[in-house]
């Protein structure tokens, strides 16, 4: 892991560690919590043929919609894209490769590689075609999924603040994935509003403890997408 | 918002009991919103991890990091609180959540549940539905008796894909409320200036009718 | 579940609903989070034939080191009870029946309960025998332990602060097992110093929200073990 | 404590890096405690639920809800954070602590380290050792060379039941510094006064000894 005291960086230096090909866990339930600034800086620095895991494709023309349009995905595990119509329609172009799971599955999936272990047992879906081909097991006089844990070689995260080890504070409900996100993939960089010394934070308030973090960079809270939604009601 | 749907959305909110929580589903559950006032001391929860949530009052202004799971800008009321997406289905795994209200494209007699796909039309992914569906306490459909072309929804078995086996416990439509029993539907609350005849016939799946203890609504 | 209305309530009635042959989760790691109050009350009404679960034994004389030394308890699901000379010996004489676990396995036992899971799949404790009779699938070429969850009728847990619906904050080292053994049991009692009026906490702040508590209850610091411990260094 | 022990210690904190992730095992390891400054931005992390640990300065109050894993009560330091025991293990399992010291009752030539049980004689449980010993980024074993009896704990392969197997990449003695290499423990470091000839009696395992590049502590 990057040293405590080499984890403050420029955004350009943090994303350019990520190679065409990468996967990347994005987190984000519609905008709130989507890393909006570390997208923009992947599209324009040009990595492609990505593997994208986050709940939802955001909407057209803001996060990862934007990276969908601009033929940047190859594929997106996901549990929902029905508010994104350009990616519903890359997806049956036969352009984008997207694999759904329930939300709590897609959930749990990351979780559990973020705890370190490779699946977990659920009854979730049973009867249904969600499971159809799924592994099973009998434990305890049940029938049991087996679903495998989901790594990423990346986590992009976005926090409301945090201190320049890591430690990360959610807002409201732009948590969501994200802290399952900070502790599944193998190298994560959060964005937040604001980095402050280490101290800073309150203990108890902390939710995503800093060793997890590879690289934390601050980012202004007007250029981010947050709040610019196509779709206000 | 159509005068039968400020109906049914009346009569769903009588399943409300003070001091539950609750979860309200995209569409039409999500306005139920508006018919739980803050005394009941009810929590809505949101998959997208708030419990608490509330509608925002006229002129609020939105915060930007506040939605409920179908997008909407919303605030909360006293006692919520907000967290991650692995706490927030943990609640409904565990069947945390005592009721949770949604919309359905089929239901039928066995109480099963069909509303997230519609094979080679629709399907943008289930989203937390199935999660719901099959874990919660009890679950009410709220949806139209029939489809725009006039087609039942109500079904003796559904035809598209599932998204829970038996998890329904009521059905509340502009026509009727029915519920999901060992013996079949049978048949709660039936519209007013509605005959159980036409009720029936809008009808694909059998009701059981008891004419003497018969509710309108 | 218990309504939220319903759930402020006295300790004895609370802890009145637990019948002999109860398995109750524990929380705590040694003191801090040890439910102290809600233990002596326990021992006061005189439930027997016991199932716990608690990372470890307390130390003799405080929290359920008192429970063991009367006899209460029937059986122990722990990491490690080094610090109790008194469960050591119960276990020696056969009294006590104790099932040890490595402490993140023990967790995440509870977790995956709590998390509406059956278990998961580990390669934790492969090659030792901690992992002896366990059983195993293979899983992208690699064997793997399956752990089953661990579910309890009841957990005890200790906050620092709650309101009347039973949202909780942790203080300091005191959260350890409690947020998870809170999501896992069917039932769960909380005490906490202070319970206030629901918004009274801050939202990012609650560590365990309402949904996953009974009853909870107030008790008051200073009729707690909390400090009177006789290891301390 | 004794000089052995602090010399012990002294040489063992050079094995940490400004900005690394630390956990301190029961015993000895507790004590590195004292051997890393603020200034080295070192936090150290303890399985209870605690990343950023200090030692209590003198006279300060104890904190009853602040313990590290021994059950000492401790103080945090810029930078910690408390979370819960899953959170903690998830750290452990994951490989984001990057070193951890322990204590061992042996150590062997492959790496396999026994530090939890003794058949019939001690077995209060294996608490988070497994986990550390197993997934951590580096193991460094902190022990005597010999038992209290005299009998070498460095061994040709460990008979006591094991903690985990090839883990251990350094073990720091009062008599030498090794590592564990794919040919076998090779001596770093040797104690002040002692000759490769006294080591080797007061080891099981084989020595691979530089004698041009040995160091001494």
């Amino acid at each position: 892991m990057t040293l405590l005291t080499h984890r403050y960086r420029a955004i350009d230096e943090a994303v350019a560690a990520i190679p065409d090909g990468a996967s990347i866990m994005v987190g984000g339930f519609g905008s709130p919590g989507t890393p909006f600034a570390l997208i923009d800086e992947l599209l324009a620095q040009g990595q492609r043929d990505l593997t994208l895991i986050k709940n939802d494709a955001n909407e057209p023309g803001i996060g990862i919609g934007k990276l969908i349009e601009a033929g940047r995905v190859r594929r997106l595990i996901t549990s929902h894209i029905g508010l994104n119509r350009d990616a519903i329609a890359a997806m049956n172009r036969g352009e984008l490769e997207v694999t759904l799971f329930p939300q709590g599955i897609l959930a749990e999936k990351i979780r559990s590689a973020g705890a370190g272990h490779h699946g977990f047992l659920t009854d979730i879906g049973q009867g249904t075609e969600i499971a159809a081909g799924r592994r099973e097991i009998e434990l305890d006089g049940q029938r049991w999924g087996i679903e495998p844990a989901l790594y990423a070689d990346f986590a992009l995260v976005h926090a409301e603040r945090a201190d320049r080890y890591g430690n990360l504070v959610y807002r409201a409900t732009a948590s969501n994935f994200n802290p399952l996100m900070a502790m599944a993939a193998d190298t994560v960089i959060a964005q937040a509003y604001r980095v402050d010394e280490p101290g800073s934070l309150d203990l108890e308030a902390i939710h995503t403890p800093c060793a997890f973090i590879s690289q934390v960079v601050e980012v202004a809270r007007e250029t981010s997408d947050q709040g610019r939604r196509a779709h206000v009601s | 918002m159509s005068a039968d749907q400020q109906r049914m959305l009346a009569r769903a909110a009588r399943e409300v009991i003070p001091g539950q929580i609750v979860n309200l589903g995209i569409g039409l559950p999500t306005q139920l919103f508006h018919y739980l006032p803050d005394e009941l001391e009810v929590l809505v929860h949101s998959e997208n991890g708030v419990l608490g949530c509330r509608p925002r009052a006229a002129g609020e202004v939105p915060d930007w990091d506040m939605i409920d799971s179908g997008g909407a800008y919303i605030a909360t009321r006293p006692g919520a609180s907000v967290f991650d997406s692995a706490m927030s289905f943990a609640m409904i795994r565990r069947s945390r959540v005592d009721v949770t209200f949604m919309g359905a494209f089929e239901v039928d007699e066995l109480g099963n549940l069909a509303n997230w796909k519609i094979p080679g039309k629709f399907s943008p992914g289930i989203g937390g539905a199935m999660e719901l569906a099959q874990k919660v306490r009890r679950l009410v459909i709220l949806c139209s008796h029939n489809d725009k072309h006039g087609n039942p929804k109500i079904l003796e078995r559904c035809r598209l894909p599932l998204t829970a086996e038996r998890c329904v416990s009521r059905i509340v439509t502009d026509k009727a409320v029915m519920d999901v029993t060992p013996e079949g539907l049978t048949v709660v609350d039936i519209a007013e200036g509605l005959s159980v005849a036409e009720l029936r016939e809008a009808t694909e799946a059998e009701l059981i009718v008891d004419e003497n203890r018969l509710g309108r609504f």
